[in-house]
């Protein structure tokens, strides 16, 4: 597998210098591993602050700005960042109302997040923090590490910063961000495994003529493999899997994620069919969002999340946001 | 059987070096049941360990270890870096500024770090993690590095048959029986490494 | 390889059903292939029709809506769209002040707007065109069918469209592509090839350790093959190609593309190299876009497109759009 | 030799058999120097000929290429779709509105057809289009539809050493030479399909 990079070693650092390149409105700090927006730390509103490891572009860096995230921590590909580079950004992000991180549940994060809390709180910045954990495929959390936190992250970075940007009090905003994260649910498909810089060959074997349903963002195998299916039977068992485990009562906000390898015309055409499944099983779409949002560097392969919505996070979904990757209403 | 400071950075160096040679074997292990990255994590973290100690100069085997402890989580990430960091910070706290110590010394420090690996992780013995090599190990210690190192490299292999409970090859569920978990294989390099230790003086 | 598809007859039609389903802000017509901004046409304002081949996206349906195209016109995987679905999508934005069509310089592609044009006048649209054949890697242009158009057509449609938005009349509209269309430079590189649903396997064979200079974006081959690159060494080539062709007088506004295979985390690498080369160069870049824009599937590799600006172009480029895949200021 | 309007239906309705036979290598030819879909675009457009030609049964044989030429150019898209409608549209309107027509009257339409390829696309000899199958099948046509046939499967064989220089496989330049033409072998097809519409009698 062939990669437009110059060393495995230095593929963060470099994407960091490119990021830097392309958003002047971003202060990116590439020794120290952090991307920040540029007006940061805005006063008296509570900074948010995420991270986790790289090759989930444009997750989470590209998530940073006005009505998202003030900072972003990236480790290395597929590595859960440092407590140092979440210490820093808590610090440049604090204006004096607190903190809040969203940590994605995987054993790496939470564990380097608990001691940066530990860390920024002996430093005097008030922490608080949200855990996603939304993939329905892990389904057993008394004998795994818990759910995985995958594409429900978008929405709870997107709705917890529209809260800030109000000026929510940092209670207020975790409590919003823990009420989204309950609120997700996330199943995914890989049709190919991907390929780190560093291993430069397929993280898994995945022959032509087979599929592995419920797969993590990592490039870690699913929990079943299956014969090949056509879009329209991935939709059915993606949504079956998805409403066995929530049902949802109020309308919901849809993403339909692919994970870097799948084409936006194929995405598309996966979107018609999880809304036919969704509409055959009553369930109203709000708002949906097709494209490349938490992705697993170049695998094929497609992700559903929704979440269930009431007026006030629907409301909050709608809320003007600026970042490289998502943006309306300024 | 003195460990002075020099063997407990002549310890770090080995584990430096085991890790650098079998990241590669540490990584497939890893691309099986994980996410492909335990080498590439454990060598950034010996070799940010490597320059820390020779810019630091530690003066006790306490120093030496909570240095490289404090390195490790401020440079590999991951679960490994907490966890190893962990294991090292607690050992070399238990360690004191005492100049240097013994085997019994060695292993209420290691027995020290192994407890904080278990609190920090939430895991037990049998639930496929690097506890499976370093729990016995610290058992063996008694009975010198050597059967500390046969200990853990046996704790790894025996990690094979399980079912994982903790960290990413949780999710596999059944698919996770079979393989050696990553982390115990890199947990038995460096019991064993405590040998080549004690060899290079 | 492996396509998240029903059956390849039906991708294009699955994706305009996706495309329906979410973007409620867009009128998409499955059977007449037609994607037109909901309130069209709009009164006294100069239409802009784009399309193409699909397997592209988002070119041109994802440029649809204020401040971009009218409306877009999407053929076949790779095969430039009929007469008949241009003719009704002028009709379907003439507001009164005429049609720009913005045909990419392709045979297909000409003969069909050119039919169109035709068709369309003797309904009684005024109608002009813009020729976007922007790609240097076709050399001699007397000896082929012409440039080829690429990445360059992002800015002709942003920036008419901008100016079509503003109230500018059809000949100044026009006036206005042209002027973009002549200021804009692409060259692309691919990794791999691309799998169209129709053939089911890489359209050219390109083993590892090679890669291709100077490709299209219709998984045609390049130029010229060439042993792996690095993101540096690329860049170089790549920049070069560019500047032998037309050295900038004035800042660029830049479009680090990908071909819809390569991570968003090598595109931001390769941007730090691409900007390195040509600051190297003394070329200064005013704006930079990276990510997927102007895609051919699945193909790994990307393109680098300028586009030379003076104060009115980057004014329009920063004007407010409101499309599926370009955002800003609304 | 008469030829009237079920020779015409016939045509078309063997185009659309030999062109979905053949589409695969049709593809494969335009995947090595072009994009593809060139056996696609064809069957798509001559599937959408017969249901074109089956719902408004034209009555001569002028109204039945006319028909087919605007089906391809409404239903094909890229460049052949323009390029086969011009063909068998300007083909039709030299035709006229005679209940039948016979060999030169064929042979001065498909020269009027050829005639606007030509001018539409402005491609010459030996630029390694359809062109190079469908001039010399045009010549040939004095001697009989078989010699249409060959003369035309020969010019389409010719186009292998030739360097592209119209369509897309000129952006490949030398890497075009040693390729057959996908247009000219479609081309080739729908002469031969002339023999068999009579066979088919
Ligand atoms: N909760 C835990 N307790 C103890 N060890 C764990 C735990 N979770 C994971 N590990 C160990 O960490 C190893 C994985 O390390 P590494 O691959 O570097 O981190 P990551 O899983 O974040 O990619 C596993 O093989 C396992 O031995
Ligand atoms: N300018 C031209 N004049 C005549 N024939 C042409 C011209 N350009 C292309 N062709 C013919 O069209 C064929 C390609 O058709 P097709 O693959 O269906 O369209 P596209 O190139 O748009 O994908 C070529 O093989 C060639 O024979
Ligand atoms: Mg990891
Ligand atoms: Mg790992
Ligand atoms: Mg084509
Ligand atoms: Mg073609």
């Amino acid at each position: 597998m062939k990669q437009l990079i110059n060393v495995p070693e230095t593929v963060v650092a470099d994407a960091l210098r490119g990021m830097a390149a392309a958003h002047p409105e971003l202060t990116v700090d590439v020794s120290a591993r952090l991307v920040v927006r540029r007006d940061a730390p805005v006063a008296g509103k509570v900074g948010l602050v995420s991270g986790g490891g790289s090759g989930h572009e444009p997750l989470h860096g590209g998530f940073v700005g006005p009505g998202m995230l003030d900072a972003a921590c990236p480790g290395e590909v597929f590595t859960s960042p440092v407590p140092d580079q979440m210490v820093k950004a808590a610090a440049a992000v604090d204006g004096g109302a607190g903190v809040l991180f969203v940590v994605k549940n995987y054993t790496g994060d939470v564990l380097n997040f608990d001691m940066a809390a530990e860390l920024a709180e002996d430093e005097g910045v008030q922490v608080a923090k949200v855990l996603v954990a939304d993939d329905v495929a892990v389904v057993d959390s008394t004998f795994t590490a818990g759910r995985r936190g995958t594409g429900g992250t978008l929405f709870v970075e997107k709705i917890a910063g529209a809260a800030a940007d109000e000026g929510a009090p940092l209670d207020r905003v975790a409590w919003i961000a823990r009420k989204v994260a309950d609120s997700c649910r996330s199943f995914g498909v890989a049709l190919t495994a991907c390929t780190t810089p560093a291993k430069g060959s397929p993280t898994f074997d995945l022959p032509d003529g087979e599929l592995e349903l419920g797969i993590g963002i990592h490039g870690e195998p699913g929990r079943e493999r299956r014969g090949m299916m056509t879009a329209r039977e991935i939709a059915d068992a993606t949504v079956d899997a998805l409403l066995t485990d929530l049902q949802p009562t109020a309308p919901v906000l849809l993403l339909v994620n692919g994970m870097g390898g799948t084409p936006l015309l194929e995405l598309y055409g996966f979107n018609a069919e999880v809304r036919r499944a969704l509409d055959a099983r009553g369930v109203v779409v709000a708002r949906t969002l097709v494209g490349n949002y938490v992705t697993s560097l170049d695998m094929a392969g497609a992700s559903v999340t929704f979440c269930q919505a009431d007026e006030e996070l629907l409301r909050l979904w709608d809320a003007p946001v600026r970042t490289a990757a998502l943006r309306w209403g300024v | 059987m003195e460990l002075d400071t020099g063997f407990f950075l002549r310890w770090m160096d080995a584990c430096a070096r085991d890790v650098d040679r079998e990241a590669k074997t540490l990584t497939e292990l890893d691309a099986a049941i994980g996410d492909a990255d335990h080498g590439d994590n454990m060598r950034r973290g010996f070799q940010a360990v490597t320059v820390a100690l020779a810019e630091e100069s530690p003066a006790t085997p306490g120093a030496v270890l909570t240095l490289a402890g404090r390195t490790l989580i401020s440079s590999v990430g991951g679960a490994a870096g907490p966890l190893y960091g962990t294991l090292l910070r607690r050992a070399g706290k238990e360690l004191g500024d005492a100049p240097s110590t013994d085997l019994p010394g060695l292993r209420a420090a290691l027995a020290a770090g192994v407890d904080g690996v278990a609190r920090l992780g939430g895991a037990a013995a049998g639930d496929k993690t690097m506890l499976d090599a370093l729990l016995p190990a610290v058992d063996a210690l008694e009975g010198g590095l050597q059967a500390a190192a046969t200990a853990a490299r046996q704790g790894a292999v025996d990690t094979l048959p399980l079912l994982a409970r903790k960290g990413r090859a949780s999710y596999l569920g059944e698919r996770s029986v079979g393989h050696q978990d990553p982390g115990a294989a890199s947990s038995a390099l460096l019991v064993a490494a405590l040998v080549e230790a004690v060899g290079d003086e």
